[in-house]
Parts: structure tokens; sequence; C-alpha cells
């Protein structure tokens, strides 16, 4: 253990207090004479507060441009938030090589995230050697380890990315990860772009993995199911802002904010044959110009007043379980009851 | 669009200006257009008297000040040879240029679009793998030999246009223009088809890549599933998807076009600019130098202008941003 | 923890590059011809009956003989004739084409070295820095790149490095604005980041990661550039400035024949007409073979 | 059971490429009746798409139909003349593409593309045909469908390009239509909405649809029946209820068996082990038979199809019992 | 019946007195006339003054003949020539100004009408020579007509065998028979005068039929064109000597090096030897042969054979290699020595070709030679200057008389006196110096013919210019036609008759 370990808050992976993050063209000299319209700006994210315990697997899950990978790139320090706080292991995520390597990003598409001139062995070793993981003479063995470790055959370190199927090529992505012996893993859509099969594979090697090396996972994704398999914490995110925090079970047995039932009646389901599907109303908002209030007042069945202006606090309804949602302070209380019969 | 004018012209005037400097320089040290122009028994005397009369007797800084702000009344010198505003020489000449330039540019697209597309769309088959090894062929052959082959058939064996010149021409907007005359236009085909062979090779090929590129997309394997017609589908999906490429190149080569008309004026004798320009290079006439540096960068920017105007028109993702 | 070995994709389905290229016959045609005309112009000495840039060697009674004619002394034929100067034309050619690819190599490679380092400082600094680099692109490439290689010429009198240094001031715009602007595409993709998030510093990805990606269409642009090098080095031969008379390019000897095109002696162009033309087509031939192999899409 | 509206027979596509010839779809059978849903399930690479644009005649060279039957009501659609092809394309018969991004052409109006969709087909005036497609678009429910006839693709959300897309390919009302994973892209909000518009125009309007995915789960919910494909061979077809619950293939089990939602959470899944096969060289006899842990000997040979009970077919040598209440998979 | 002329010299103007330009002249002698005129072959013939003398030797009256008039009706009289040779003096933003052919002259009075008198500082027997290369304008348009006005075409009121039409810079002129002229009525009803530089080029026009007849045709073109039964081919010995200007600057050059490359401390072509040597070394009637096809006559002095001022006693310098090396060695260089060539690339037709044939024919006997190509622009400052060791010039001999050489290319470079203007090499000999001031003055033809070649034996035997061919002037036309010579290499329609 270094000094740097040690000195670090060690029950806490991630914190991130009021984290913000817009994104918008700085203002041209044409704006600022005011001769045009304001560049428009995205909130990516608005107002974050999240913690994930050492060792915690947290399922972050959310629509198309809800702002989970900007999350997940704050996190892993590899983009700066508008405002707010984060810290990695105590640290600021984007200060110093150490912390660097201790939060790896393993991205949706192994495709794009691997350099196709590179070939395994170098993408697996060039990071360590420069981090002093690894020494010059030591190199191959632990390049074989690393292989070994994701599933792949050490044999193949010598193949460019193309030379490998989509489910190794992620493999050769979390290998390349996992060589910077990181103690956070930020999963972009890890799963995504592959097949069930394979998705299978690569979701029995995080899970092993998180218990060989005890691992924290920040794990992204839009497939409730996966996450429920996996997680054992779900955070639903929506424009921007997080809905709804629970621990998996409490989660799925009781979810509370009405655009997670949503989500949940609509998840697919092998066991439901013939089913009746009933479309969703609305569109959803632009996050260049996010409704007032509740930004899911504009779909959600259950809309009131209060929620075209007053934006919901996150806020205990169960231990441990939280939602941003105006009606658990009405008296008919929470819309998961009026669901339930449904 | 005004602030977007408005740079390009400040960076017209700047790359005016960086010219003007840089010819003024290069010329001044090539050496000095007295011993150019003097007739070979002219004597010392006539030649300090030449040059004081030229204005080359004073200090650079001093002539570059004295081109510089008569420039800015609009006066951009006399040439030496010709005694001539340089500007009223360049106009005079590059009418023809233009025609020619413009007329390479048509037989470009005329021929380098149909058959750049036939390749693209039958890229295996005989006439498809021709037409691209063949438009090679007209990227390899120097112009000034190609010249040369067609003034030999065409001309002199076939007797079928006439090598040189710039036959009869009809003036309009008091400029005179060949291609109102079937003897203009006869005088026309060969420099024009000279001049056009390189871009109608590099329309065939860009063409060629465009059609490959944008065929196994989906919107145009999707407007094949709306069941269009073949010809819509190249029309407006193929080929309204090429044309923005397709038009940024062009644009730039017109340019090109027009600097390279250097080669193809001398051998088939059009009077245009390039062949005056050649003359004044060799003949150090400063003026019309940089005179007609200037008049073509101006042409640049506006062909430049032009060329973005277009690209808003073809491409919607362009103009949306644009107006954001 | 299973590890995968039995079913990676058989390597067949994605050969080396080499492989792929040579699967392309028009492709080899151009690579065994451009390899044969390589192979002339570097043992031209070796091969050549005669060293044409010697005047003691060549002899005007010779001049305009036709091709296979012998010598005044009866000990040497001339294959392909010779010139106006009584050059064995066979010889000025291999020597021609020693110059003409010299010039085409030498003015791509410098050309290309600095367009991709200036591209790649621009696409990095960003800025004011990037701004300066592309508007002295911009005016490069706005200018009419022939009169300015005559300028040139005429300013820096003739000889093969005042060619070459004409040709790099007036390419290595292209390489720069094609380096920075595939700096800039690579950049944002997915490999970048993740780099970044392995902590490497910003220098060594620029180098090690982004560029090796931004050189296969730098390189497609290179071979076409030599081409092109080689082409406006004979028109600049052609309109009297270029390299010096007594040390003919394949371009200079075309248009020294070119007064004998119209009297019948058509081999003194000709011939070299036909090599140039050889050369460049093999160029672009394997050029676009290069194109397609190195896509980067293939890899994709 | 009504006549099939479409009867495929042995199809057989292939691609000649540099590297050899690739199989991408081998002797594969299904018919459809009218109103029906097939799910085409299967890995990535294993054929679905080529079957799909076989249908619709869009196998470009070097790809080539080389065998088979395509039977569209009496018509057999790989004889059909270019032009006679063409005018049932997007008439009677549409498709849809995976990616919402890449459907549309960039640089033309929605309402333009849509617009000729319509005059490809039919003479109706310009502003009939907008009509038309301003309601092909509500119907669609997109909000102002009016305004986004006038819009370009790029100012569209994907879920709305995707809906744009699935109006146009409805616009002629086609008799069969073929999803080829349109939703995969999207959000599950915008999945069930596309799935229950889609649901909607099979019931009412008789409407037949192959809907082509990777995940079974999705199409557990629409399709009658199931074709699921492995490396361009069909190893399972049979009703919906059938393929699932009284799964034969192993391939097929472990489809399921890798689906999380049907593990308890945190545990393992089970899964497939290694990799689809190229095509360019599979592997020898049945396709699967290097991930399958039922392998015998025999599976060195190619096995035939073999119809059980309710047409349920299954193409192995050791098919599982298909009894539900002992699941057993290939791992 | 209409001509069409491909003509290879630029105009740079079509007013008459802006330049001394060769196109310019050519196209100056169809609408201006001369007060006297000059023909190749008979030497002077009356022009605008139908007779002249000398008064005395300063003094020189003109009378002009009263039926010329201007195409404007008015006649031409003297007050038009005074004022001619005025503007010819002044006449703004001429580069290449008819001066020097008015430099002897005083004053010029109009005695009456139809009589001019010319006074001249001192004697000079070539005066109407050089007044045959000045046109008369009218005075009342040219008073206040600018260059402009003359390429517009609004001061175009001439008085020649041919009448303007238009003008098109840089492509053509385009001309009608002017039947008012005094002179000889012309055959051609129209005459269009087309620019064609390229010589390819204009052999191409002229076998595409685009032009009825082309001049300075290309040598490599003549065998070709002699051949073709479509085209006959006019050729005729010309006034246009190619010379090799050695530089006699004494200080060390570096043009001029030893075998090693180490410019030598002294000029060795200050050893007439070596001059002897290399001007033997030369094999004149091979250059002539094979590099100039036949389209040259050897060259053995300044003027070719048959003008004022030849000497037939020079008419050979022996081809003799071996000569050559001995007189080398003698001079102290039997090893010989480098030597750097120049030539301009755009001015003199073959020249490089040629002089690459010199430096094979150097390097043979040891004197190893580069030849280095360079655009007029950079050689005509250089070779000015005196930086080159060997320069080379063409020399047109417009005057078809001895002394015009000897006054620009090798009287002792003198800027006062404007002598040896084109003296490149700066020779110096003061033999050849008397001989010019002497003959400059001499009105005796006879005497001054036989002072000229006593210079050319001067000249020659001390090697002061190396002469290495004349070119010949050559046409060629439709075979219909017949192209006579008419005023050295000038071309104008006036020499173009149909064939009988
Ligand atoms: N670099 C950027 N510049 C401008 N806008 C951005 C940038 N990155 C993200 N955004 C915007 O921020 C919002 C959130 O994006 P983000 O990528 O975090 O969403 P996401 O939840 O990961 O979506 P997806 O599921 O599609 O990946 C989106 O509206 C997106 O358009
Ligand atoms: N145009 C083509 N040229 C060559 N091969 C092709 C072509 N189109 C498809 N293939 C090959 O045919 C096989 C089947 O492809 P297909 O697109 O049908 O797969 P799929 O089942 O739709 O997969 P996915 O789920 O990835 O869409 C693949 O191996 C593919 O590489
Ligand atoms: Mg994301
Ligand atoms: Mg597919």
């Amino acid at each position: 253990m270094t000094a740097f370990d040690r000195e670090q808050d060690d029950t806490v992976a991630l914190r991130m207090t009021g984290v913000t993050r817009t994104f918008g063209a700085k203002p041209g000299l044409m704006q600022k004479l005011r001769l045009a319209p304001p560049q428009p700006v995205v909130h990516a994210l608005d107002g974050i507060d999240l913690t994930i315990e050492r060792g915690g697997f947290v399922g972050l899950v959310g629509e198309s441009g809800s702002g989970k990978s900007t999350l997940g790139r704050i996190a892993a320090g590899l983009l700066r938030a508008t405002a707010g706080k984060v810290s990695v292991f105590g640290h600021d995520p984007m200060a110093g090589r150490e912390i660097h390597r201790q939060v790896q990003l393993i991205f949706q598409d192994p495709q794009a995230s691997l350099n196709p001139r590179i070939r395994v062995d170098r993408a697996l070793s060039e990071a360590p050697l420069f981090h002093g993981l690894t020494k010059p003479s030591e190199v191959d063995a632990y390049v074989a380890a690393q292989m070994t470790r994701a599933g792949l055959d050490p044999a193949f370190r010598f193949r460019f990315p193309h030379q490998f199927s989509g489910g190794q090529r992620q493999r050769v992505s979390i290998a390349r990860a996992l060589a910077m012996q990181p103690r956070f893993l930020v999963c972009d859509e890890s799963v995504a772009s592959l097949d069930v099969s394979i998705q299978a594979q690569i979701l029995n090697l995080f899970m092993s993995l998180r218990r060989e090396l005890d691992l924290t996972y920040l794990f992204i994704s839009h497939d409730l199911r996966v996450v429920q398999h996996v997680a054992d914490r779900v955070v639903i995110m929506y424009l921007g802002r997080i809905v709804e925090d629970a621990p998996a079970a409490e989660f799925f047995a009781n979810p509370n904010h009405p655009y997670t039932i949503g989500l949940l009646a609509e998840i697919p389901d092998l066991r439901q044959r013939r089913k009746v599907f009933v479309p969703v109303k609305g569109e959803i908002p632009s996050p260049i110009a996010p409704p007032p209030g509740c930004h899911y007042h504009t779909r959600c069945p259950f809309a009131f007043d209060r929620c075209r202006v007053e934006r919901p606090a996150l806020k205990l309804v169960a231990p441990q379980h939280l939602s941003a949602c105006h009606l658990n302070d009405t008296l008919g209380g929470n819309p998961t009851a009026r669901n339930k019969g449904a | 669009m005004i602030l977007w004018l408005i740079r390009r012209i400040a960076q017209a005037v700047l790359v005016v200006f960086a010219m003007s400097v840089v010819v003024f320089m290069g010329m001044h040290m090539i050496g000095s257009p007295a011993d150019m122009l003097l007739a070979p028994d002219a004597t010392q005397a006539d030649r300090a008297q030449l040059i004081a009369e030229l204005g080359l007797d004073r200090p650079l800084l001093e002539q570059y000040w004295r081109f510089l702000v008569s420039a800015l009344h609009g006066d951009l010198g006399r040439s030496f040879v010709y005694n001539v505003p340089a500007v009223t020489l360049i106009l005079q000449r590059l009418p023809a240029t233009l025609e020619l330039a413009f007329s390479a540019l048509f037989l470009a697209i005329l021929f380098g679009v149909p058959l750049g597309l036939y390749a693209g769309l039958r890229p295996d088959s005989w006439l498809g793998r021709g037409i691209t090894t063949g438009s090679i062929l007209g990227f390899s052959l120097p112009s000034f030999w190609v010249g040369l082959l067609l003034i030999m058939t065409f001309s002199v064996s076939l007797h079928w246009l006439p090598a040189s010149g710039r036959g009869e021409t009809v003036r309009v907007f008091g400029v005179n223009w060949s291609f109102l005359t079937l003897d203009g236009l006869r005088h026309m085909i060969l420099p024009a088809i000279n001049l056009a062979l390189f871009k109608i090779s590099l329309v065939i090929r860009l063409t060629r890549a465009g059609v490959r590129e944008v065929m196994p997309l989906d919107y145009v394997r999707f407007a094949r599933a709306k069941g269009l017609r073949p010809g819509r589908i190249v029309v407006m999906h193929i080929l309204r998807n090429i044309m923005i490429p397709l038009v940024t190149v062009l644009g730039i080569e017109l340019g090109s076009t027009i600097a390279f008309a250097v080669v193809t004026e001398s051998i088939f004798s059009w009077p245009g600019a390039g062949k005056l320009i050649l003359d004044s290079i060799n003949a150090l006439d400063r003026p019309v130098v940089v005179a007609y540096l200037l008049v073509v960068v101006t042409l640049f920017v506006l062909i430049n202008l032009v060329v973005d105007i277009l690209y808003r028109f073809l491409d919607p993702r362009v103009r949306v941003e644009a107006a954001a | 923890m299973s590890v995968t070995s039995a079913t990676v994709r058989p390597v067949k389905a994605r050969a080396g590059t080499l492989r792929r290229f040579l699967r392309s016959p028009t492709a080899v045609v151009g690579l065994v011809l451009l390899t044969l005309l390589i192979f002339g112009a570097l043992f031209a000495p070796q091969i050549a009956p005669q060293n044409p840039f010697d005047l003691r060697a060549i002899d005007v009674m010779d001049a305009r003989l036709e091709p296979g004619s012998k010598n005044l002394a009866g000990d040497l034929t001339y294959w392909l004739g010779t010139d106006g100067q009584g050059r064995d034309l066979l010889s000025a050619i291999l020597y021609g084409l020693r110059t003409s690819l010299t010039v085409g190599v030498g003015s791509a490679v410098i050309a290309g070295v600095l367009g991709t380092v200036l591209g790649l400082i621009a696409a990095w600094s960003g800025g004011f820095l990037d701004a300066l680099i592309m508007r002295v692109v911009d005016l490069l490439m706005s200018l009419p790149s022939i009169l300015i290689a005559l300028l040139l010429l005429a300013l820096l009198g003739k000889g093969v490095g005042n060619v070459i240094l004409t040709l790099v001031l007036l390419e290595w715009a292209y390489y720069a604005r094609t380096a920075r602007g595939q700096a800039l595409v690579e950049g944002k993709r997915d490999y970048v980041e993740a780099a970044r998030g392995l902590g490497l510093p910003i220098r060594r990805i620029l180098l090690r990661h982004i560029l090796p990606n931004c050189l296969p269409p730098l390189l497609v642009i290179a071979a076409l550039q030599v081409a092109r090098a080689i082409t406006l080095e004979a028109t600049l031969s052609f309109l009297g400035l270029g390299v010096p008379v007594t040390q003919p390019s394949l371009g200079l000897l075309v248009a020294n024949g070119f007064q004998f095109m119209l009297s019948g002696e058509y081999w003194i162009s000709f011939f070299p007409g036909l090599t140039l033309l050889l050369a460049i087509v093999a160029i672009n031939l394997v050029a676009d073979r290069l194109r397609e192999v190195l896509d980067p899409r293939s890899l994709r | 059971m009504t006549a099939p509206l479409l009867k495929v027979e042995n199809l057989h596509t292939r691609f000649r490429s540099e590297d050899g010839t690739l199989d991408a779809v081998r002797d594969v059978s299904f018919s459809l009746a009218p109103g029906e849903t097939l799910g085409l399930v299967g890995e990535s690479g294993s054929g679905k798409s080529v079957t799909g644009f076989s249908i619709m005649g869009l196998i470009d060279p070097p790809g080539e139909i080389a065998g088979g039957r395509i039977m569209f009501r009496d018509r057999d659609l790989t004889q059909l003349p270019a032009e006679e092809m063409r005018r049932l394309r997007g008439n009677r018969i549409a498709m849809v593409f995976q990616d919402p991004m890449m459907t549309l052409n960039p640089v033309l109006m929605v309402g333009t593309q849509m617009i000729e969709a319509i005059q490809a087909h039919e003479r109706v005036g310009k502003a009939a045909a907008r009509a038309r497609a301003r309601d092909a678009l509500g119907a669609m429910g997109i909000p102002s469908p009016e305004a986004r006839l006038d819009a370009y693709p790029h100012q569209m959300s994907g879920g709305m390009r995707q809906r744009v897309a699935i109006a146009t390919a409805l616009l002629n009302h086609p008799d069969l239509i073929i999803a080829d994973e349109p939703t995969t892209a999207l959000d599950v909000s915008i999945q069930a909405q596309i799935l229950a518009e889609v649901q909607e125009l099979t019931r009412k309007r008789g409407m037949a649809l192959i809907w082509i995915t990777h995940d079974l789960s999705v199409i557990a919910g629409i399709a009658d029946s199931i074709a699921v494909m492995y490396a361009g061979r069909i190893v399972e077809q049979g009703d919906v209820d059938a393929v699932l619950d009284r799964t034969r293939h192993p391939y097929t089990a472990g489809l399921i068996g890798s689906l999380p939602g049907s593990a308890a959470p945190g545990s393992m899944l089970t899964q497939i082990q290694g990799t689809t096969p190229s095509l360019l060289n599979p592997p020898q006899g049945c396709a699967f038979h290097p991930r399958c842990a039922r392998m015998t000997p025999e599976c060195l040979r190619q096995p035939a199809p073999e119809a059980g009970a309710d047409h349920h077919m299954v193409r192995c040598f050791n098919p599982l019992t298909g009894d539900p209440s002992q699941p057993e998979t290939a791992a | 019946e209409d001509l069409t002329i491909g003509f290879a010299d630029p105009v740079s103007s079509i007013d008459p007195q802006l330049n001394n330009h060769a196109g310019d002249h050519s196209v100056s002698q169809h609408f201006w006339p001369t007060i006297v005129g000059q023909r190749t072959e008979g030497g002077l013939i009356p022009g605008l003054a139908a007779e002249w003398k000398n008064t005395d030797p300063t003094t020189w009256e003109f009378k002009l003949r009263d039926n010329a008039v201007w195409t404007d009706g008015t006649p031409v009289t003297a007050d038009d020539v005074a004022f001619s040779y005025q503007r010819a003096l002044d006449v703004p933003g001429s580069v290449a100004s008819f001066k020097s052919f008015l430099r002897t002259v005083d004053k010029v009075e109009v005695k009456d009408p139809h009589t001019v008198v010319i006074t001249t500082k001192a004697p000079d027997p070539i005066l109407p020579i050089n007044l045959s290369s000045i046109y008369i304008v009218s005075k009342h348009v040219g008073e206040t007509a600018t260059t402009d006005d003359y390429n517009s075409g609004k001061a175009m009121v001439t008085s020649g065998p041919y009448a303007f039409v238009s003008y098109t810079p840089g492509d053509r002129i385009e001309m009608k028979r002017d039947d008012n002229y005094w002179g000889d009525k012309q055959v051609w009803d129209k005459v269009s005068y087309r620019y064609i530089a390229n010589p390819a080029a204009r052999t191409a026009a002229l076998l595409s039929g685009d032009v009825d007849v082309i001049d300075k045709v290309s040598v490599s073109d003549i065998k070709t064109l002699e051949d073709n039964n479509k085209v006959k081919v006019w050729s005729y010995p010309g006034l246009r000597v190619l010379i090799l200007q050695p530089s006699f600057n004494p200080e060390p050059n570096k043009f001029i090096t030893d075998n090693a490359g180490k410019p030598l401390d002294k000029n060795p072509l200050l050893d007439v030897k070596v001059r002897q040597a290399l001007n033997m070394a030369i094999n004149r009637e091979a250059v002539v042969d094979r590099v100039m096809r036949g389209g040259a006559t050897v060259a053995t002095q300044w003027m070719p054979a048959d003008t004022f001022g030849y000497d037939p006693d020079h008419a050979e310098i022996a081809f003799d290699p071996d000569g050559a090396k001995k007189l080398l060695s003698d001079a102290g260089y039997p090893e010989g020595f480098k030597l750097t060539m120049h030539v301009p690339g755009d001015r003199y037709p073959l020249a490089p070709e040629t002089a690459q044939a010199i430096a094979q024919f150097w390097s043979r006997i040891g004197v190893q030679t580069q030849v280095e190509v360079v655009p007029f622009s950079v050689y005509s400052g250089a070779a000015n200057k005196n930086e080159y060791a060997m320069s080379m010039i063409g020399w047109g001999n417009g005057t078809a008389e001895g002394t015009y050489a000897m006054t620009s290319i090798l009287a002792t470079n003198d800027k006062e006196k404007g002598l040896g203007a084109s003296n490149w090499g700066r020779y110096s000999n003061p033999k050849l110096d008397e001989a010019l001031a002497a003959a400059s003055s001499e009105f005796d033809d006879a005497k001054r013919e036989a002072i000229i070649k006593d210079a050319v034996k001067v000249v020659m035997d001390d090697v002061g210019i190396i002469p290495l061919f004349h070119y010949k002037n050559i046409w060629a036309s439709r075979p219909d036609l017949k192209v006579v010579p008419y005023n050295s290499d000038r071309t104008e329609a006036m020499q173009v008759s149909k064939a009988e």
C-alpha cells in the first residue's frame, strides 16, 4: 500500500454533491454583442448527489440523453463538472495520475474504444509500464496474466483488435482496464452492443471480477433486466437528474417514481406472450430546454400543478430508498400503491 | 452571415497583402525589368532613365509604399511592357481564361459525373473498371503533351478543328465571348478538352468514390426498399449527397484550372490571362503580376463564397448550424 | 474462468495488408511496374549504356538518331534512339527517371513530414496557433500553385533542389490540412478517451495513438502527390523552369522532345513520355489500392 | 389456417468476396399468413438481415440468391423482373431497418422522402400525397406532423426518426412488413410505443410482420411464431409458446438461459461458450457443435430439419426433450 | 482575297512609337510610313521622302511626296514628320524607346510642307538607315492621342498599305487594304495578323489551315514542312547572329575553376590562345547541321556574307580540336579547366541546345563545360554586370551594316558615350574603337566598308567574340503563296504574294 492509499477515505468510492454539467459553445463575439441568439446550453447533469460505497455495484439507468455517460465520465476523471464536488476515494478524480489509475472506464463499443492500430500486447502494457505497475522485464507475464483473468488466451496477444469477435474485444478492453489495477470500474453500456449470449459471458466476468478483486462498480445501462441481475443498487436518471435511488431488491419490489414504474412496465419479458403494448404518451423533452418543475411532468399520468413549477427533492421514501416525486408528499401518497393493482 | 462575410473579406485582404509583399520582394530579387525591356543597343543612360521612369531606383520599401498608396486609390499601376493600366490589361484577357476554365469545368461535370456514376454503380463491369483505370490516365498525362497530341490529331491530321487562337467572338456586356459563335465554339473545343482532362478524371473519381460510399448506406437501401425508381434514387438520394464533396472540390479546382490555363493557353495560343501572366513573369512586369494575383485571389474568394453558399443550400445540416 | 481460444475469428478473413494488396491484379501490375522503374532509376549508373549527364560522352553528331541506330564509332546501339543533343535516350530516361522520382518522392516526403507536423501542432494547440497555421494553409491553397512555382523558380533558379523546395512550399499545406482534420476526427474517438482514461500523457496519445491512425490518408495523399509533383515538374520544365537542361528529368526530356513531335522524330519525346506515363500510372494504381487496403473502415 | 401470404422455400443467399464465398443464408424455409407475426431470432451475423433483404430483392452483387423460392402470394420473387419487384417493394412488402439515424437521407426533408414513397407506386398529386404522409406521421404518435414534414432528419430525435421510417414503410399499407431490429437502438419507452403501433396494424389490417431481433424477450410479446437462426440456418422454428416453453435446440436453450431476467439476480448466468463462427469457413456439420454441450460425433454431419408436434421444427441430432419441467442448457 | 498570318513576336502596343520591339515593328510597317524605306535586298528605298540629300556632312534635306494622305483625308506633311520625331523621343511609358535612332539628330526643321531639314550633331552617314526605323504619325491626331488611343483604334489614322480594322491585344490585328496608299497596290483585301507564340503551335496552325503564312518556322519542323506538298517553306539568310562573349574580367570568376572546382586566380579567357582554342574547338558545321538542322549558316564574324562590312577573308574558322588542345597547353592549361556557360532559355531559338553542343566540343578538348540555362529576366541583369564567364547573345544586325554591332557589342564599354551597351564580356580593343569612330563619320561607303572589314580582322584575330551561326529567316505558307524577305526578319502582309 502506498501512502496515497492510506490517506484516502476508504469506505466511499465515489461521492458527488451538487454536480452539474452543462455543454454549449462558448459565446462568440456575435453573442457578446447580442447580435445573435445565445448558443443553446445542454444541461447534461443538474445537481447530482450520489455516493457509492466501496465495493458497491450501482446500476445507473436512464433514457438516452439523460446524462448517464456524462456522469460516468466525470466520475472517471475524464470530464470536469461545471459545478459541485466530486471525489473518488477522497480525491478529485482529475487530479493526478494515481487516482486516474484507480478509476477505469469501460466503454460501450469495444471496437471504437480500442485503437485499431495497436496490438493487444501494447494496449495492455503501455499504460501499466507508464504507471510503473510492471517492469519491462516482466511485462510479458503481466500481459498474459491480465488476458487470462479476462478470459482471453494469452496466445492472442499479438493480434489487432479487428481480429477478435465483439465479445472478445470487450474482454480486451476489460483486460486493459484491469491491467491498471483499478479499484473502481465505470462501465458505460459495456454490454449493450453485444449479443445476448456474449452479454451473459461478459456479465459473468464482471460479477466474478468483483469478487476476486474487490472492485466497486458504476454500471451504466439502459437495460433494467441487466441491472437487476448484476447491481445491488439502482439509480434512475431522467434528463440530468436522479429521480430514484434504491437497493435493487427494494427497487424492483417497490418502485416509487412514476417514471420508474413506467420503465419497469415496459421491460420485455420472456414470460409475457402476445402482450398488448400500450404507447407511452408524450415526447421526451429536450435537454436544451427541459420543462420547469419536475422534468417528468410532461409524460407523467399523475402530474399535478406543483409538478409543473417545483423541482421535487430526492427524499427517503423507505430505508435507503430515495425518490424525487411530489406524490410522496401528497395525501394519496405513493403511486406505486395505486399501480400495484394494474 | 454578415460576420462571416466580413471575416472572409478581411482574410482575403490579408492574403492579397501578404501576396503583394511576397511578389514585390520576389520580383525585385529576380532582376530588374529594365534589363529585360531595354533594346539591346540601349545605353547605360537609357537604362538609368528607364529605371528612374519606372520608379525602380527608389528603395524597395518606398516603391512598395507608393504601390500601396495608389492601390488603395484603386490604381494598381501600369504595365511596364504594354504601358496600359495593369488592371485593364488583365480584365481584357481574363474573360478568355474564365471562358476556357468554365468550359473545362462544364466538360468535367458533363463527362465526369455520368461516367463516375456508372463506374460507382457498376464497379465490377468491364466498362466500370475501364472508366476507373482510364481516369488514372487522365491524371497521369502532362497536359502540354496531351495538348499537342490533340492538335496533331484533330487539327493537323483530321482537319476537324482549328489548332489555335480564339476564333470569332461576340461582344456582350463589353466582353468578347467565343461560345456564342460557331467558329468561336470550334476554337474552344480542343483547349477546353485539354484543360478539362484532368478535371474529368478528378470528377470521375470523386463521383465514383462518393457513389461507392453512399450506396451501401441505409438511406439508399431504404430508398430502394420504398420501391423508388432507380433514376430517382440516383438523382435524389445518391447525387444529392455526392454533390457536397463534389462542389467543394470543384470550387477549389476552378482556381487551379484558371492557373493551369497557363499551359493550355500557351499551346493553343489562347489569348487569355494565363499567357499574359507567363509573359509578365518572364518580363518581370511587376504591376501586371501583382494585379493578376490580386484579381485571381479576389476571384478565389468569390468562388469560395459561392461554394459556401451552395454548400449551405446542399447540406441542410450546415444550414441549420449556421442559423443557430 | 473460461478461456475462449477455440473460436477466434479465423485470421484468413482479415489477411494482412500486403496480402490484401496483392489480391488486386491491377495493383500488382502497378507494383511490379513501379518496382521495375525504381530499380531502373536506382541502378541507372550501372544499367545505362551512357552517362547522359556527361557532355564528353555524348556527341551532337549522333543527334536525333532513330531507335536501334548505332553510334558513329559503331560500338553503341541507341535502342530508343537519341535526342537533339545526341544523348542515348535509354540512358537519359533512366537518369531522368532518377531525377523525376527524386523530385517526386523528395518533395512528397519533406512536405509530408512538415505538413503533418504542422497539422498536428495546429490540431493539438488550437486557438491562435491553429488559426495562424490554418490561415497560411488557406492562403497557400488559394493561390494558383503553378504561377507561384514559376515565380519561386525564377527567383531560386533551376535545380533539383530548388524544384523540390518549391514543391514542398506549395504542397505541405495539403498534408497540414488533412493531418489536422484527421487528428481532430480521431481525437474525438473513444479510443483516445480510453487512452486518456489510462492516464497517458497527451503528447504520447497524440504521437503514438492518434498519429498512426492519421497516417493512412496521409500516405495516400503522399502517393498521389508524388505523381502530382512529377507532372508539375514536367510542366515547369515545359514552361522553361525546372531542372537544368544538362541533367534532364523525364519531364524535361518530354518537353525538349516536344519540338520534334511535328517533325516525325516522335521517339525523342514519346519514350520519355511513355515512361513518365507508366511511372505515374503505376504510382496511382499502387496508391489507389493502398487507399483501399489502408481504409480505416476495412479495419473497423 | 389461411393460405400463406409468404412462403420461403430453401432460400440460399451467398456473397462472393476476395476472401471466398460466404453462405449467409442456407436452406431457410418458413411461411407466414396474413396478420401473422414471425420473430426471427439469432446472434449477430446469423443471417437474419440477409433473409430480410432477400425477400425484399435487395441483395446486390457480389451477393446473390443462389437457390430456393420466395413465394409472395403466388409469385416467386426470385424470378420477378426488376421493375415488377420494384413495384412490390415499398408497396406490398416494406422494410424498416435497425439504425434510426441512418435510414433517412440527411439532405432531404422528411416530407419529400415520404411523398416520393407514395408517388413511386401511385399516381397521386403532391398535395394528396402530402396529406397522406401527414396522417401517417400522426398515426405514429408524432406531435405536429404537418410541421414535421418540413423538417430534416437531423432535426429529430432517434425515436422520432425511427417512427418516421416506420410510417414511411406503412404509407402504402403493405401486406408484409419486415422490421429489422427497428427498436434495438431505442429506449424501452419508445420501443413500447413502436411495438404498440405495429401490433395494432397487424391486428387491424391483417398485415403480416417479420420481426428480426437478437433478443428473444422482445418478440415473446408480439410474435405468433419464432424462427431461431444460427450461422445462416434456421435451427428451431415453431409457435412462440412451443419454442420458448418446450425448447428443443440447445442453442435456443442457451439464448434463453443467457437472458438476465431468467436467472436469480447476482447468480452466474448460464452462458454459451465461444463465439459465433465465421460463415466463411463454418464448422463442419452442425455449425453449433463447437459450442454445444450435447455434442456427439454425429454432429459433424449436417442435421436435417425434424418436425415435431404442431410444426415445431428442430435441426439437431440430440435435441432437448422439450419438457419445460427439466430446464436443460448448453453450458 | 484575305490573308491570315501567324506570327511569333509579341506586340506590346500598336502605338508605333512606343516600343522598339520586333513585333511592334512588323505591325507598324503595315500602317505607318517611314521617311526612308529599307529592303533586305537593295538597301534603302524611297519612303515618304521620294528623295533626300546631304547638303553638308551634318545637314540632310528630305523631300516628301505630295500624294500621301492620311486615312481621314488630310495630306501627310513635313509637320507630321517633325512631330513624329519629337514624339518618338518622349512618348510616355516607352521602355524600349526609339531614341537611339535619333541619337545624332540635333534638330528637325520644317522648311515647307513637303521639305524636312535635319541637322545632326556630328557627321552621321547612316542617318537615313536609322530614320527608316521611325514611323511617321499624323500630327493633328497624334498631338492629343495617348498610347491607349492607338490601342483602342481611335488614333489609328494611318497612311500605309493597310488600314486599321481592329486590335485584340495578345491575339490579333485585323486590317484591310488602304486604296489611297501612295505606294504599290496590295494584293490582299483583308489581313488577319495573329499572334501565335509557340513554334509548334504555329506549324500546327499552318498545317491545319488556320493560317496561310507563318514566320520563324521552328527548325525542327523544316524538314516535315518541306516534305509536305500542302505547304511551302521560304528560307532566306538572315541578319541575326548568335555569338559567345567571353568574359574579360580579370578578377577570379566563380564560373571558371580548375578541375577540382577551385576558382582560378587568373581568368584564362584573358589569354588569346585560350580563346583561340575555344574558337577552334567548335564544329560549326555540325552545329548548323545537327542542332540547327540547316536553319542557320555558319558564322565566322558578326555579319553574314554579302552584307555591308562582311570580310570574305575571314570566311572560315578551322575546326581543329587537336590544334585547340595544343593551344590550351601552350597557354598553360594542359589539363584544361572548368567553365560554366550561361544562356537564356527564353530568348534565342535553340540557344540552350546550341550551348550544349558547344559544351560537348569544349569538354572534349579538356575544358569541362557546364551549361546553365536561365530565364532572360535573370540572365540579362547578370550578363550586363559581366558576372558570367561565358555569355551568349543573339544580335540582330537590323541595319544590315557592320557598325551597329560594333557600337553595341564590341566597342569598349563606355556609359558616357553610350558605347558597348551589350558588350557583356567587356571586350576592349583600342583598334576597334578607333575603327568605329572612323567609320561613324565616313561618308564614302567604300572607305567605310574597308574600315569595317579591318575591324573584323582585328576582332577575329583577337577572338574578342566567338561567332557561331547566323539564323535564317524562315517562313512557310500555303503552296499557292510566295513569301519574300522584305525587311530583315519582319513579317508583313506586303511580303506575301500569290505564286504564279
Ligand atoms: N461533448 C458534448 N457536447 C455537447 N453536448 C453533449 C456532450 N456530451 C453530451 N452532451 C449532451 O448531454 C446530454 C447527456 O448526454 P450523455 O451522453 O451523458 O447521455 P446518456 O445518458 O449517456 O445517453 P445515451 O444513452 O444516449 O448514451 C445529451 O443531451 C447530450 O447531447
Ligand atoms: N453485402 C454483404 N457482403 C458480404 N457479406 C455480407 C453482406 N451482407 C451480409 N453479409 C454477411 O452475411 C452474414 C449474415 O449477415 P446478416 O446481416 O444477415 O446478419 P444478422 O443476422 O442480420 O446480424 P446482425 O444482428 O448483426 O444484424 C454475415 O456474416 C455478414 O457478414
Ligand atoms: Mg451514453
Ligand atoms: Mg442485421
